[in-house]
């Protein structure tokens, strides 16, 4: 098919190698190096979108990110990419791309009946009506909300995953134009490491459209000289199609790098990214500037385009954006697109120039070529519908200068330098005059170089590039001593441009004027914003929408600080700009989230068990990182079933659990005792080696913050059990205390928590289970009595075994190296067989405790728990301080109501309580109802054969017996109980001495 | 009597009588001797003990490390350092070490099942590393004989810098192993590496 | 005050527009007010609007740094709920959801409060416990709480992934319907400009320097328009409450932190309910605009720097992409960060101070956006009467002495 | 992203590191002897600063070792870093 817009020679699209995707299921011929943009401008498709809000028909304007317009959906199902910019996406083959904003069609939109509505929607509608009748919101909004977005999310899982890779350099240029090229060209001079980047599929920036010649060779030639020159260059990086989105605090700047396929199973052009995450000693900021729009009436009109963007199709892409143009400008840089279009045989029926008197190289040049230049003029208003028409001038005061016929609109309204990097990381910009724009000043470690330092001509940039790179290098402590040598280019000397903010006179109030095309914010509505008083930047940002849509106001920011400048009669520095957040374009956030999704998304963290619970069928929780087992079903047992049974083999015989993932803290020194009794509530110095005591520690707010036993091992060390989730925060805690405020003490903490794996073995036959497996350590009740430690070897490997019980009953804790543990857990599990050993997990572990009143930190204890509360008062010591002691005489921490440990039980013992219930005297329907407190645990146990619970009630424990009632969560019900002593089986204790 | 008991490595490799570190370019290197040493530097009798069991010097420069014949002593803080020996006769070393501190402040505790050494071999090594790693280990920049503890992905872990190949070991805790293993894997796969059949998580 | 209305939009846009007047008046300070209330923040100008509206008291000075609602009700991830754990944390959040029902028609401003539920979700055995705790307690406060099972979820939010094989299975999770989201800069300009009808001064650009005192009094304001006397004045700066404190001699339990939100590229609705993880720090909808807005973690150290911190944004995405497999493709727009005070117990001041007439509303951390109504109702019966509200008693400085701390920690775990 | 000076392994990435809030706060010797209003005061009243900032920070993903950081908490700019006892 043919490209009636494809310029027969020229350009750097590859003629030898044709492609074809689809736009709205039209076929589109391109070749390859084409963006989906100038392919479609080179099929004459001109009208690629609808508005955001008046559903008005757009058109390509830019040829790069800063396009608010050229947003598309491409492909469809999982791989389908939302609000996606032709003018940067690289046109393949089999790309399939949609319109997005418009239903049915892009041509017969239902919903540009918006646009006839306009007058009645103003900015900031929304906030003053819609509001009656009340209950009609829902409806209102439901409208609102199907009418706004843009394209469509993916309707299924994203197959693809993305790349991150961290990158260290000693420079890092942005952006690969010419004061880029010549930066990374200076600072590899050096000898430095390198990165260059740029947003582009190929580097060169606007040399690869440029007249002027570098270095005595065209400019794209010359582009491509040095970019073979960086690509051999060692030290030098070299990544086109990667935009740096984001520069962040310690000058981190962010890049997304597009991986373009042409695979069959790529949905769209991009099916991949990758995101680098670089800290460079120094930046070269060479990023450019945004040409400005310029404001008439219809300016958003499909045919009017940047005069930049059109020079970049021509000469770049071979295409000619219309076939008759003129070109409205306010500064020199259009008259360079009028030369490019007469060349490439696309008539320019005028020059619109604000300036009265252009008379710089440019137009002299444009003169010569017969192109009709109109001093003084402005145009005042597009027509045409569905593409321009036509262009109608006037003179600065207003004299009609006639319509001129056309189908291509070129503006330009200056350059506004693309400082958005620069000022994400807060780098200093001033306003610049003779620009019209903000520009950057040098920040900590970053050098702008070239347009965006707000040096537009082509040899000055390149010197600037130059020098930028140089000094980066140097700041980064690279220099061989010689001076690179500068590019020539043999620009022109161009004049200075006219601020042309706001049609002069009446014509700033035809309408409509867009400011914002893709926000559909216009002039009127930053005057509306004005005039109810919303005059800061970021009010009129803030109640009009201006730069909220996915171009990040790129084109319509710098336009509007100056026109809300000349409505106020202020000063554009003192307007201002709206604040540049990352990103400069949007990232993918899976780009983002990079390979820590799936299996990679958190570390799992495993016992040495962990086959063996696998294959014994066990069910597992996450706890933390950690996975455990949780229970271990039969064929056919519920969860239910499986705990009750793995509960009764404890009490009645012997169970077996893995029990490693406690934290174990060794602690050496002659200083251990004395560190132990400051951070645990009881006495510590006078345990002896070989005993075992249960510890409490608190934070300095009294409450508790973990619990355990701990060991003393010899005269010098002891080993610290943690709670599972408080390995690692135990540790910082007592190294903070040991660094910061007792420095003198000689203590050593060491975590041996992976080291040591610990093995459960608990109920009345586990001595036998123990003896059986193997051991030399003597067992008989009176060697090894209970909360007593003994080294020694079980099932031939070197092992501690604890003699403590979180379950009540005869137990032993064997700690063995974790390289061996599944030796020695199934050596016990063989060892058991002849008694019935059952593995249990966690759940039954809960069970289990909860019946002997064993709190778990975390569960009964929310941050708001003392010792006291817990029933643990008897652990304070009083003859020393320790950590949170003075807590505990606040007020608060006295006061006779507060919440106690109590257990619960229910008059139907079948009826096991909900966790998380809240108790109450007397139930009723009135609320709020006073509450007592609620249910932290609560089990059916099997031993008992009825259901327990153990709840927080205030003033709990001097009412023991009274008649409470816990509500249901799911139903309206209320469950009568009585309040007990918490520990509900063997009460004195008897079953774990035996 | 233990030694006959079979060991495993948390990446599933079980102790053989050889046990040789695999060569391969992304493998575990399993049952090193890992033991975690705290002394104060300051304490010249201290330290001379120390040599004398060892046969090398500690390490007191941060982010270094000191070498034997078949033993490592790498620096993990201002008093605490990582003896790593190639071979797995801990028992042995960590009671000379006690003997030789006896009555001295200090500690050596034995962490050498708690932990293990991913080795990373090659030239695309770096890269692969670049995934996950925010330090920046250009060989101008970390050379053969350099350490440093940081985070591989979200894992916390001890890199050492064994040769230009380059070669980099990576030590990490015990639970951490699988998932480390897995990134590695992940990330290296680009690269066409991959562990040994009998040596994947 | 122009009334605003369908017909009066109608009339108005047939002139263009030209007749709409400011929505609030550009105030000059004089030289003293009865109250002066520093921050125009949600808080404050709510605060200066009960005030003349329920306690008659209208010689009333805002005082704001920079430009109106320029802080965190302007960087906020504007979500409203008031399922929170303790009685007096669930009582004055309650109040002020009950507030927000009426709001827009109460300031004849739309503020779009879309109360389309809120949704937490649980990721573990003891996130279900506790979430289950939070539903007991908020339904015996009379606060709309439902506990539901996963498959309800997954009908609730079916992109949501709920497969039992993820890194983050969803287990459960509780149900505010009435919860939902608000325009947060509405709430600001809509309780400006009804403050402003009621006669009260909005003064912007007018920044605080220091606080008189004489004889355990406060006296007098000094700020950069000059010295503004007062004898009651009320500190609602999120943000800057230790700064503005320090004028006084008052140390406060605060700490600041940077709180982090992103906002993406407009889609089509996907999907109606805010959910909230707090497992995975994850809160995300979307918008009216089609946006979906999330709100990371804070960063740990404490800072009053505002731009944006790409870490909390990787790991809060990585969730996110776990979460909801859907958006991976879809990009971020736009990152922000505020400037958010945290006590030690996550639960707000709203206290006198050991200066008489100086009052501190402040220290709401992540939740303050939700309270505004209900905060600045308090708020100004505190300064009306020199004394607390009932509900605003137990969030008295004097509780970090006492050590009856609100600790919020366990149900607000995750920033928002 | 903060790059922290480690005093002993050099800078590192924020989140190697473990934050604790304003250093210089020294638990009082003799806690029994103070009125509820300082305790308190040691407890939870900070300066919480504009400006500069001394804190605590641990190195925790490396040497495990505390230390202070001076810090502008407006710009986030890292003033120095020094450890316990002794300045680097």
């Amino acid at each position: 098919m043919s490209q009636p817009f494809r310029l027969d020679h020229g350009g750097r699209i590859d003629r030898d190698a044709p492609l074809q995707f689809t736009f709205d299921g039209r076929p589109i011929n391109a070749y390859r190096g084409d963006t989906v943009a100038s392919a479609l401008l080179a099929n004459g498709v001109t009208l690629v979108g609808r508005s955001f809000k008046h559903h008005r028909p757009r058109g390509i304007v830019s040829a790069g990110a800063e396009d608010p317009n050229a947003f598309v959906q491409i492909g469809h199902g999982a791989r389908t990419l939302p609000n996606r910019l032709a003018t940067v996406t690289a046109a393949t083959p089999v790309l399939k791309v949609r319109h997005v904003n418009a239903w049915p069609t892009l041509e017969y939109d239902v919903m540009s009946v918006f646009g006839l509505a306009a007058p009645f929607i103003p900015a900031g509608f929304y906030y003053k009506t819609l509001m009656w009748p009340r209950r009609f919101w829902p409806l209102y909004e439901h409208f609102l909300r199907h009418a706004a977005g843009l394209g469509h999310a993916p309707d299924a899982p994203d197959p693809d995953r993305y790349d991150h890779v961290h990158a260290h350099c000693d420079v890092l240029v942005v952006g690969a134009g010419p004061a880029g090229l010549a930066a990374a060209r200076a600072a590899a001079h050096t000898g430095a490491r390198v990165i260059l980047v740029d947003e582009q599929a190929e580097p060169g920036g606007s040399l690869l459209a440029s007249r002027e010649r570098v270095d005595d060779l065209p400019g794209p030639d010359w582009a491509d000289a040095v970019t073979a020159e960086l690509t051999a260059a060692p030290g030098v990086t070299l990544l086109p199609n990667t935009t740096a989105f984001g520069l962040y605090e310690s000058n981190l700047v962010l890049l997304a790098e597009r991986l373009i396929t042409d695979q069959p199973d790529s949905a769209g052009s991009e099916n991949g990214a990758r995101v680098w995450r670089v800290l460079p000693k120094q930046i070269v900021l060479a990023t450019g500037a945004h040409e400005r729009p310029l404001l008439f009436a219809n300016n958003d009109r499909p045919g009017v385009m940047l005069a930049g963007a059109i020079s970049t199709y021509v000469r770049r892409y071979a295409v000619a954006p219309g076939s008759r143009a003129v070109l409205f400008t306010n500064n020199d840089s259009a008259y360079r697109t009028a030369l490019d279009l007469t060349d490439a045989g696309v008539p320019v029926a005028a020059i619109a120039d604000v300036r009265t008197d252009p008379d710089g190289d440019l137009p002299s040049e444009a003169r010569a070529q017969g192109i009709p230049v109109h001093p003084g003029a402005v145009v005042r208003h597009a027509h045409g519908r569905g593409r321009v028409a036509a262009a109608e001038l006037c003179s600065l005061d207003g004299a009609p200068l006639g319509a001129i016929e056309c189908d291509l609109l070129g503006i330009s309204g200056g350059f506004a330098p693309a400082l958005h990097l620069h000022a994400q990381a807060r780098g200093p910009s001033e306003w610049d005059p003779m620009l019209a724009a903000f520009a950057p000043k040098p920040g900590r470690g970053i050098h702008p170089a070239g347009a965006v330092a707000g040096e537009l001509e082509l040899a000055a940039a390149l010197r600037q590039g130059t020098q930028a790179g140089s000094a980066a290098a140097a700041a980064a402590g690279r220099s061989n001593g010689s001076e690179p040598e500068v590019p020539r280019a043999n620009d022109s000397a161009q004049a200075p441009i006219q601020p042309y903010w706001l049609p002069p006179g009446n014509l700033a109030r035809a309408k409509p004027q867009f400011v914002d095309l893709h926000e559909d914010v216009t002039l009127d509505d930053l005057r509306l914003s004005l005039r109810e008083g919303f005059e800061s930047i970021e009010h009129v940002k803030r109640y009009t929408t201006l730069g909220m849509g996915p171009d990040q106001g790129k084109l319509a920011n710098p336009l509007a600080t100056g026109v809300i400048a000349e409505l106020l009669g202020r000063d554009p520095a003192s307007v201002g700009t709206p604040r540049h957040r990352p990103a400069y374009s949007p990232v993918s956030l899976g780009a983002i989230a990079g390979r820590h999704i799936g299996p990679l998304a958190d570390p799992v963290r495993v016992t040495p068990m962990q086959e063996w619970h696998e294959a014994a069928g066990a069910s597992f929780e996450n706890v933390g990182q950690w996975r455990r087992a949780w229970y271990y079903p039969q064929p056919g047992e519920s969860m239910h079933q499986a705990v009750a049974r793995e509960c009764l083999a404890v009490r009645h015989r012997v169970g077996i659990l893995d029990y490693s993932t406690l934290g174990k803290i060794e602690i050496t020194g002659p200083d251990a005792g004395e560190f132990l009794d400051r951070v645990y509530t009881n006495a510590w110095k006078r345990l002896r080696p070989g005993r075992c005591r249960y510890g409490l520690m608190l934070g300095e707010d009294g409450m508790i913050f973990d619990d355990g036993v701990t060991a003393r091992l010899d005269d010098q060390r002891y080993l610290m059990f943690t709670s599972t989730s408080n390995a690692a925060p135990v540790l910082a805690w007592l190294e903070q205390w040991l660094q910061t405020e007792w420095p003198d003490l000689r203590v050593y903490l060491t975590s041996v928590s992976e080291h040591w794996s610990n093995i459960a073995l608990a109920g009345p036959r586990s001595r036998e289970v123990l003896a059986a497996a193997g051991t030399d350590i003597p067992l008989a009740r009176d060697d090894f009595p209970f909360m007593t430690f003994r080294e020694g070897q079980v099932a031939g490997v070197p092992a501690r075994v604890f003699r403590i019980s979180f379950s009540g009953e005869l137990s032993y804790e064997i700690n063995v190296p974790a390289d061996r543990a599944r030796h020695v857990w199934e050596a016990l599990v063989d060892a058991g067989r002849p008694f019935g050993i059952t593995p249990y997990g966690t759940e039954t572990m809960h069970v289990l405790r909860a019946e002997k009143g064993f709190i778990i930190v975390g569960q009964e204890t929310d941050g708001s728990v003392t010792p006291d509360d817990v029933g643990l008062g008897r652990l304070l010591s009083r003859r020393k301080d320790f950590l949170g002691k003075r807590s505990l005489s606040r007020p608060d921490s006295v006061r006779p109501d507060r919440k106690q440990l109590v257990g619960l039980l229910t008059d139907d013992p079948a009826q096991v309580l909900p966790e998380g219930g809240h108790v109450v005297d007397s139930p009723g329907p009135q609320r709020p109802l006073p509450m007592r407190g609620h249910v932290t645990s609560s089990y059916f146990s099997p031993v008992l054969g009825r259901s327990i619970a153990l709840a927080m009630i205030t003033g709990g424990r001097a009412a023991l017996g009274e008649r409470l009632h816990v509500a249901t969560l799911h139903d309206d019900r209320w469950l009568p109980a009585r309040s007990c002593h918490p520990v509900f089986y063997d009460p004195q204790g008897a079953r774990q001495h035996v | 009597m233990s030694r006959s008991i079979p060991r495993r490595s948390p990446l599933g490799a079980i102790q053989s009588a050889e046990s040789p570190a695999h060569n391969g370019q992304l493998a575990e290197r399993p049952f090193l001797t890992h033991l975690n040493l705290r002394l104060d530097p300051a304490d010249a009798t201290a330290l001379a003990a120390v040599h004398r069991v060892l046969g090398i010097k500690l390490p007191l420069t941060p982010n270094t490390t000191t070498a034997g014949d078949d033993l490592m002593a790498i620096w993990l803080g201002p008093d605490e350092w990582l003896l790593l020996a190639d071979h797995h006769q801990s028992d042995a070393l960590l009671a000379d070490l006690q003997t030789a501190l006896s009555g001295q402040f200090a500690s050596v505790v034995d962490l050498s099942a708690g932990q293990t050494v991913i080795r990373l071999s090659g030239p695309s090594t770096l890269d692969v590393l670049a995934r996950g790693c925010a330090l920046d280990l250009h060989p101008s920049v970390f050379q053969p004989g350099a350490c440093a503890q940081t985070l591989l992905a979200r894992a916390q872990a001890l890199l050492i810098a064994v040769d230009d190949t380059p070669t980099i070991d990576i030590t990490v805790r015990r639970s951490f192993a699988p998932y480390v293993a897995a990134w590695l894997q992940d990330a290296a796969r680009h690269f066409g590496l991959s562990f040994p059949e009998s040596n994947t998580a | 005050m122009q009334f605003y209305s369908f017909p009066n939009l109608i009339r108005r846009g047939l002139r263009g527009h030209r007749d709409w007047t400011p929505a609030w008046r550009k105030a000059e300070p004089k030289p003293a007010y009865d109250v002066v209330i520093v921050g125009a923040g949600g808080h404050g100008l709510a605060t200066a609007y009960y005030l003349a509206k329920l306690h008659g008291v209208t010689n009333v000075a805002v005082l704001e740094r920079g430009w109106l609602g320029g802080g965190n009700i302007g960087r906020n991830t504007a979500i409203v709920r008031s399922n929170y754990l303790w009685d007096a944390s669930a009582h004055i959040y309650e109040f002020s959801l009950k507030l927000w029902e009426g709001l827009s028609q109460e300031l004849n401003y739309n503020v779009m409060f879309s109360q389309r539920g809120l949704l937490n979700i649980a990721h573990s055995e003891q996130e279900v416990r506790d979430l289950a705790r939070r539903v007991g307690a908020n339904q015996l406060n009379g606060i709309d709480a439902e506990l539901l099972s996963t498959d309800e979820i997954s009908k609730l939010v079916p992109i949501l992934n709920t497969s039992p094989h993820t890194r983050y299975p969803v287990l459960g999770g509780t149900l505010q319907r009435r919860g939902g989201v608000a325009r947060h800069d509405a709430v600001a300009w809509g309780y400006a400009r009804a403050a402003d009808a009621l006669g009260v001064d909005i003064i912007e650009n007018c920044e605080v320097t220091g606080i008189r005192t004489a004889n355990g009094r406060v006296t007098a304001l000094e700020t950069t328009r000059g010295e503004i006397r007062a004898g009651t004045v009320g500190l609602v700066v999120a943000g800057n409450a230790s700064v503005l404190a320090s004028m006084a001699g008052i140390r406060l339990p605060i700490q600041s932190h940077p709180l982090q939100a992103l906002v993406t590229e407009p889609l089509k609705p996907v999907f109606d309910p805010v959910v909230m993880s707090a497992a995975v720090h994850v809160y995300i909808h979307q918008t009216d605009r089609g946006e979906l807005v999330l709100g990371a973690g804070i960063d740990a150290p404490v800072s009053y720097d505002l731009n944006g911190n790409f870490r909390i944004i990787e790991h809060v995405l990585a969730a996110v992409c776990e979460l909801f497999p859907i958006f991976s493709r879809v990009r971020m727009l736009r990152q922000w960060a505020g400037t958010v005070d945290v006590c030690p117990d996550a639960s707000p001041i709203i206290s006198g101070t050991p200066i008489k007439g100086l009052f501190m509303n402040c220290g709401w951390g992540t939740g303050g956006f939700k309270a505004t109504p209900g905060s600045g109702w308090v708020f100004a019966h505190t300064l009306a009467h020199q004394e607390p509200h009932p509900l605003n008693e137990p969030f008295a400085l004097d509780r970090f002495t006492t050590g009856a701390l609100i600790d919020e920690h366990g149900a607000a775990a995750v920033a928002h | 992203m903060l790059l922290i000076p480690c005093p002993w392994c050099g800078p590192r990435e924020d989140d190697e590191f473990t934050f604790a809030g304003e250093a210089d706060i020294p638990r009082p010797a003799d806690p029994d002897a103070l009125t509820d209003e300082q305790w308190a005061d040691y407890l939870f009243m900070r300066d919480n600063r504009r400006g500069r900032h001394r804190e605590q920070w641990c190195h925790t993903a490396g040497c495990r070792r505390w230390f202070i950081v001076e810090r502008d908490t407006v710009t986030n700019e890292i003033l120095g870093a020094s450890t316990y006892g002794n300045s680097s």
